[in-house]
């Protein structure tokens, strides 16, 4: 039987089909027993990290940042320098990485504010890259390109895993409950148009601030928590050819959607280790993807699922607009 | 693409030389750099000396009448990218140990994981001290040690009466180490030499911006501490510059002048430089090394080089410590390898057991030399040997750049 | 007489560059009148709302809402003191539903989510766009788009309303929900500033009508009058001639 | 005489980006968008160049219009494959137009890059010098000769393009185009034929700058990637769109690093053109030389 389905309807629906994808990996270890394909979908959560904090700002908030991955290696360096400097532990370095992470999300919302398009494209970028030459050209206080030998948190790979698990989830459930109240609607306001939005009311200003930041504080959290795992961080973290990977995953998984970061990190990661047997074709393959998605698909994957869903039990009106 | 098929191939014929001796292999892991930034020309010497050396030891029997398996990961010459290839290769591979690692503090992101998983590395070409430093019993360096150079150098600037000594230095554990050692070494044998190093960024394409300043005054010699591609971007900016090697300063080189690819790359600059070799044609070589020198140019119609030597030692060493210790177990294997006299392809090889500076699991005294280009595109073989294994440095052999 | 001075702009004047857009204009708008702007193209009519709804500042002069500086202010300010706007270009929120266009503009101006729900169906029906509730706006047709980004301007009463060309382009059946619309809240007691090119319309709708040309101020008053003025004839004549 | 030779180092390096930042200027002006794999576009260059002059024996004097029309095909290519979408009828509130263009950009450069590494190969070749000198004395300094004669060539061209697109036929349509885009067309100027000989000459222009610089910066996979940035901070200083300003900034970003990185720090002198470009945008998002334009 059909049923009409509002915006708030169909973003629980994601919501929870998107639980559903994280219920699944986390029954994979039943059978999947291999330490390194454990490792492989641990890294994976930590790719779904950043592309749920990307996707917040660019899918929902409409902030094309080329920085997602220099927050990554912000908070991978916070904690590692931490422990490479003063010994301190994950316990004070995760939550650190956190708000440094954070505060300097607030400080690049600050340059962007006014800027929209290719120019804040731009400044992000250059953000990205000055980020990464300093601190691959601070040896003494950074070890620079050598990179940073950095303390393990849990000893037993399983417990990483449904560590970075959990913390995928809960960020995934704190990002629904965010995006289904006003804050949702402002936020995806200013993406649709932001000169609209402030003549309605929308204080854009604090909102893009927000987005931000709580972006940023979530790639902090990420590459914090790899970091750790890796027990090893470099300026590669923060490459720009790390964002495109990350932009990437968001692309093929869905942008604006609230499963796609998900699917999208998992599916490209794994096949990237699928493929890395083959040689290396993995990144051909994926700009190439991307290439189609971002003509014909664009609502990816889960845009893909979504539509076939609905036609099939929801009445056409909320359908997704990629037919048009 | 033909690299694949090329590894494909290599890999079907190893199943074949398994199936024949009937045994289940014994693989060994090889994490080298087989595309940029890594120092690809390295990785692929070493890929190509480890395949040749596996065959001579599979032709012969293999391991306890196993046969060898060479499982090989590219880790791109990045510290993280290694660190997740030695994982691979140990948890998903299941390799008995790691030979091939190069570049310093690409091996010093694979140690650690060696170290985690009490698996054998043998360190082909990382020359770091802080290696060494680490004192993990897992590693274990067949490769010049960073002091080796420094300690020749110092020696040759001493013998040279420099006053003004520049390094330019990589921004790797390789370089900043050296940098650092041949400072060390110059204030312990001379007195009263102004020393300096510059680090520069392996990935610059132009560092003129660093040279302009010693085209300013000129240094009595220059040092280039960095690995291809950047050391032949450097080389030909110091020679364009006129700045090296000159009538004023000497173009002393640690690391690359014996690459195949060396004069595809340095055009004028290459001539009259002076090199610091771990291999020199002109050495005297073992039986054993003559016989892959032999199927080294066989396989890719290169000479000879110091890469393809101490590869093979490394896996050379590995498969005789197996077979003293009768077990591919990692304590078996460690002692064996710490019980080690054995004569490799340039010299008898063993690792030393002092715990002290870089000489931890270290072959201290391995051969090598200084010697000069005397004309462009000059084979390594008629290269001009300014210090012999086990001489000093003869000024009187070098030629000054007009 | 403080009604008079509800909105009072005086000495208003923006430059681009050389181009003086407003050439210190002077007007006044009582409570709850409904007034129509006109002007031939490039006259300012559209620059002076953007200055009104805080998009532009003026390099010289000032407005005032009930005594209270607003020039210079910025929109989202402006929103939240009751200056509210409608696009030339019309702007609604294209990947968001109609039902949550409205939402924004409600919870943005302080209402709860629970409140502003059934105040946004109200709207939705009397624009007679309830049916369309759950679709993306940006699938609208124009005149539909029109009207949405209209009622935007309701969910909360606002102190005056700027419409730029509401009527542009529009369906006639549209064009009539549009009037009805406007006059009702003019009879409610809101005030509006109008905007249009549509004479017919902006004769039967506005009792009172201020004439721009050339970035000043050249007629105001009762509409018959005005459109009877001389020089506003010669402009529009001027305009129709060039 | 250090000051000497930085200011002409400087200069020289400038040429070069301006080669690669006029193109990315034309682009952004007539279709607002900034080409991420620009860099790529000289990438493409270097290796046409180094390729047919050391596989296929072509001189160099002729190995280089060679390497143009590489990138201006390349150029074309991309353009009615990827960018035609953002003007022919791209209607889809789902992605928006920048979006569009940054990720599709984006991803090309990705797959560029990878492409070669796949079936040319890692390796840096170096490309032939047009002139044998490896260098020359010039008064008191000494300059690569290479670099010198490469740096001359550069100079014709940006000259060249200059008067170009001021005052060819086709210049001028450009230059309507990138005022008005819709005013163009209806004065009977295709845009999309436009934007086509603009992605063209861009392509060109950087594969050029490729080739030339093939002898002095051994062409890799990933060499466009440098270039490609400094060529983004030159638009923004130049004011994005406007050529003259390009070159101007071009010129400034080369003697600027080159000053800077002696007299300030080596270490940090990629950022800063980087940080000069944020606080550009941050002051005057405009650019240095660009001229304002209205919001609503």
């Amino acid at each position: 039987m059909r049923r009409i389905v509002d915006t708030r309807g169909r973003m629980r629906t994601d919501f929870l089909a998107s639980l559903a994808v994280l219920a699944i990996v986390a029954f994979l270890p039943a059978v999947m027993t291999s330490d390194y394909w454990r490792g492989v979908i641990v890294v994976s959560m930590y790719f779904a990290l950043l592309a749920i904090s990307w996707n917040l700002l660019a899918g929902y908030t409409g902030q094309f940042s080329l920085a997602p991955a220099t927050f990554a290696m912000i908070g991978g360096y916070t904690t590692g320098l931490l422990a490479y400097h003063f010994g301190a532990t994950a316990v004070l370095g995760i939550p650190a990485a956190i708000v440094v992470g954070g505060v300097i999300g607030l400080l690049l919302a600050a340059i962007v504010m006014r800027l929209r398009g290719p120019y804040l494209a731009l400044t992000t970028l250059s953000f990205a890259e000055i980020i990464r030459v300093v601190i691959a050209n601070s040896i003494d206080f950074t070890r620079g390109d050598l990179g940073l030998n950095v303390p393990s948190l849990f000893e037993r790979r399983l417990t990483s895993y449904y560590v970075m698990l959990a913390v995928v989830a809960g960020i995934q459930a704190g990002v629904y409950w965010l995006l289904r109240g006003p804050g949702g609607l402002y936020l995806r306001a200013i993406r649709d148009d932001e000169v609209a939005a402030a003549g309605r009311g929308v204080d854009t200003v604090r909102w893009k601030t927000y987005a931000f930041a709580l972006s940023a504080a979530i790639g902090g959290l990420a590459g914090a928590l790899y970091a750790h795992f890796a027990q090893f961080v470099s300026p590669e973290l923060g490459l720009v050819s790390q964002a495109g990977l990350v932009i990437s995953m968001v692309v093929i998984g869905g942008l604006g959607s609230l499963g796609g970061p998900i699917v999208g990190a998992v599916l490209v990661y794994v096949t990237s280790e699928l493929l890395r047997e083959v040689g290396g074709y993995q990144l051909i393959v994926f700009a190439i993807l991307v290439i189609l998605f971002a003509r014909f698909f664009r609502d990816g994957l889960w845009g893909l699922l979504r539509s076939g869903y609905e036609r099939r039990f929801v009445t056409s009106d909320v359908r997704t607009v990629t037919a048009e | 693409m033909l690299k694949d098929l090329g590894r494909l191939f290599l890999t079907l014929g190893l199943f074949a030389a398994q199936n024949a001796l009937a045994a289940e292999p014994i693989k060994v892991g090889v994490p080298i750099a087989l595309s940029p930034p890594g120092a690809v020309s390295q990785g692929t010497q070493i890929k190509d000396a480890l395949e040749v050396s596996a065959k001579l030891i599979n032709d012969a029997g293999g391991v306890l009448g196993r046969p060898i398996v060479l499982i090989i990961e590219d880790d791109q010459g990045i510290p993280e990218k290694s660190r997740a290839a030695v994982e691979k290769l140990i948890t998903l591979d299941q390799v008995v140990a790691l030979v091939g690692g190069h570049q310093s503090s690409v091996v010093l992101a694979g140690i650690e994981v060696a170290h985690r998983y009490h698996i054998p590395y043998i360190n082909t070409n990382a020359w770091a001290d802080a290696i060494r430093q680490r004192n993990y019993q897992e590693v274990f360096n067949p490769s010049p040690y960073n002091s080796l150079p420094a300690i020749g150098l110092a020696a040759a600037v001493k013998a040279l009466a420099a006053k003004r000594v520049v390094t330019l230095v990589e921004n790797t554990d390789f370089g900043i180490g050296l940098g650092k050692g041949i400072g060390d070494q110059l204030a312990q044998t001379t007195v009263g030499i102004d020393y300096k190093y510059i680090t520069l960024d392996r990935t610059a394409k132009d560092f003129l911006p660093a040279l302009l300043p010693l085209k300013a005054a000129p240094p009595d010699v220059v040092i280039d501490v960095m690995l291809p591609p950047a050391a032949y971007l450097l080389i030909n900016q110091l020679y364009e510059q006129g700045i090296a090697p000159s009538s004023k300063t000497w173009l002393f080189e640690t690391a690359t002048g014996d690459y195949p690819d060396f004069w595809k790359n340095v055009n004028d600059g290459g001539n009259l430089l002076v090199a610091f070799g771990p291999y020199h044609p002109q050495m005297v070589l073992s039986e054993l090394g003559r016989k892959v020198a032999a199927a080294y140019k066989a396989k890719t119609g290169f000479d000879p080089n110091r890469l393809l030597f101490q590869a093979s030692d490394s896996l050379f060493v590995l498969a005789e410590a197996i077979k003293n210790g009768k077990s591919t177990a990692p304590d078996a294997v460690i002692k064996a390898l710490e019980a080690l006299r054995w004569t490799g392809t340039r010299g008898e090889i063993t690792f030393s057991e002092e715990k002290n500076d870089y000489r931890y699991h270290q072959w201290i005294d391995m051969p090598y030399v200084f010697y000069q280009y005397t004309a462009m595109n000059q084979p390594l073989a008629d290269s001009r040997v300014i210090k012999d294994v086990g001489r000093p440095f003869d000024v009187s052999r070098l030629i000054r750049p007009k | 007489m403080t009604a008079v001075s509800y909105l009072a702009v005086e000495q208003l004047t923006v430059a681009f560059g050389g181009v003086r857009a407003l050439d210190g204009v002077n007007l006044a708008v009582a409570s709850g009148e409904l007034v129509g702007l006109v002007g031939p193209n490039g006259s300012g009519k559209t620059t002076l709302v953007n200055v009104l709804s805080g998009y532009l500042r003026p390099d010289a002069g000032e407005a005032r809402l009930e005594g209270r500086r607003i020039d210079g202010l910025d929109p989202t300010t402006l929103a939240h003191l009751g200056v509210l706007r409608t696009f030339q270009l019309t702007r609604v929120f294209p990947r968001m539903s109609v039902l949550e266009n409205l939402l924004v503009a409600g919870c943005a101006l302080g209402l709860t989510p629970g409140a502003a729900e059934p105040r946004a169906l109200q709207l939705l029906e009397e624009i007679s766009l309830l049916r369309l509730q759950n679709t993306d706006a940006g699938r609208l047709s124009g005149g539909q788009a029109k009207l949405l980004e209209f009622a935007a301007c309701f969910m909360m009463s606002p102190r005056i309303t700027l419409l730029d060309e509401p009527f542009a382009a529009i369906h006639p059946t549209m064009k009539e929900v549009m009037a009805r619309f406007i006059r009702r809240r003019h009879a409610a007691g809101q005030t509006f500033l109008l905007i249009s090119h549509d004479m017919p319309v902006v004769i039967e709708l506005c009792p009172r009508t201020i004439c721009l040309n050339a970035g000043g101020v050249i007629a105001d008053g009762e509409t018959r009058q005005v459109f009877s003025n001389p020089h506003v004839i010669e402009a529009y004549l001027g305009e129709a001639a060039a | 005489m250090l000051i000497l030779d930085l200011l002409i180092n400087g200069l020289i390096i400038g040429v070069f980006y301006a080669l690669m930042a006029m193109g990315l200027s034309l682009i952004f002006g007539i279709l607002k968008i900034v080409n991420f794999a620009h860099g790529e576009f000289y990438m493409v260059g270097a290796y046409a160049y180094t390729l047919a002059a050391v596989m296929l024996k072509v001189p160099p004097w002729l190995a280089l219009p060679l390497a143009f029309f590489a990138g201006a095909i390349v150029g074309l290519v991309v353009e009615r494959l990827l960018i035609r979408p953002l003007y022919a009828g791209y209607t889809s509130w789902g992605l928006k137009r920048d979006e569009y263009a940054v990720i599709v950009t984006f991803a090309l450069s990705i797959l560029l890059i990878n492409l070669v590494d796949k079936f040319v190969g890692p390796y840096g070749i170096r490309g032939p010098p047009l002139v044998g000198n490896a260098r020359v004395h010039v008064g008191p300094a000494i300059v690569s000769g290479h670099r010198l004669v490469a740096s001359l060539v550069a100079i014709a061209l940006v000259a060249g393009t200059m008067l170009l697109v001021r005052y060819s036929h086709w210049g001028r349509q450009i230059q309507a185009v990138a005022q008005n885009r819709l005013g163009a067309s209806l004065a009977g100027t295709d845009p999309a034929r436009v934007s086509g000989i603009v992605f063209a000459l861009a392509g060109g222009l950087a594969a050029v700058a490729g080739a030339l610089l093939a002898n002095v910066f051994n062409p890799t996979p990933d060499v466009g990637l440098f270039p490609a940035t400094k060529a983004y901070v030159i638009i923004v200083l130049g004011g994005m769109g406007s050529i003259a300003g390009a070159v101007v900034a071009s010129l400034l970003l080369g003697v600027l690093e080159s000053f800077g990185s002696v007299y300030i720090s080596y270490e940090y002198r990629d950022t800063f053109g980087l940080i000069i470009l944020m606080i550009v945008l941050l002051i005057r998002p405009q650019g240095l030389l660009g001229e304002h334009s209205r919001e609503v």
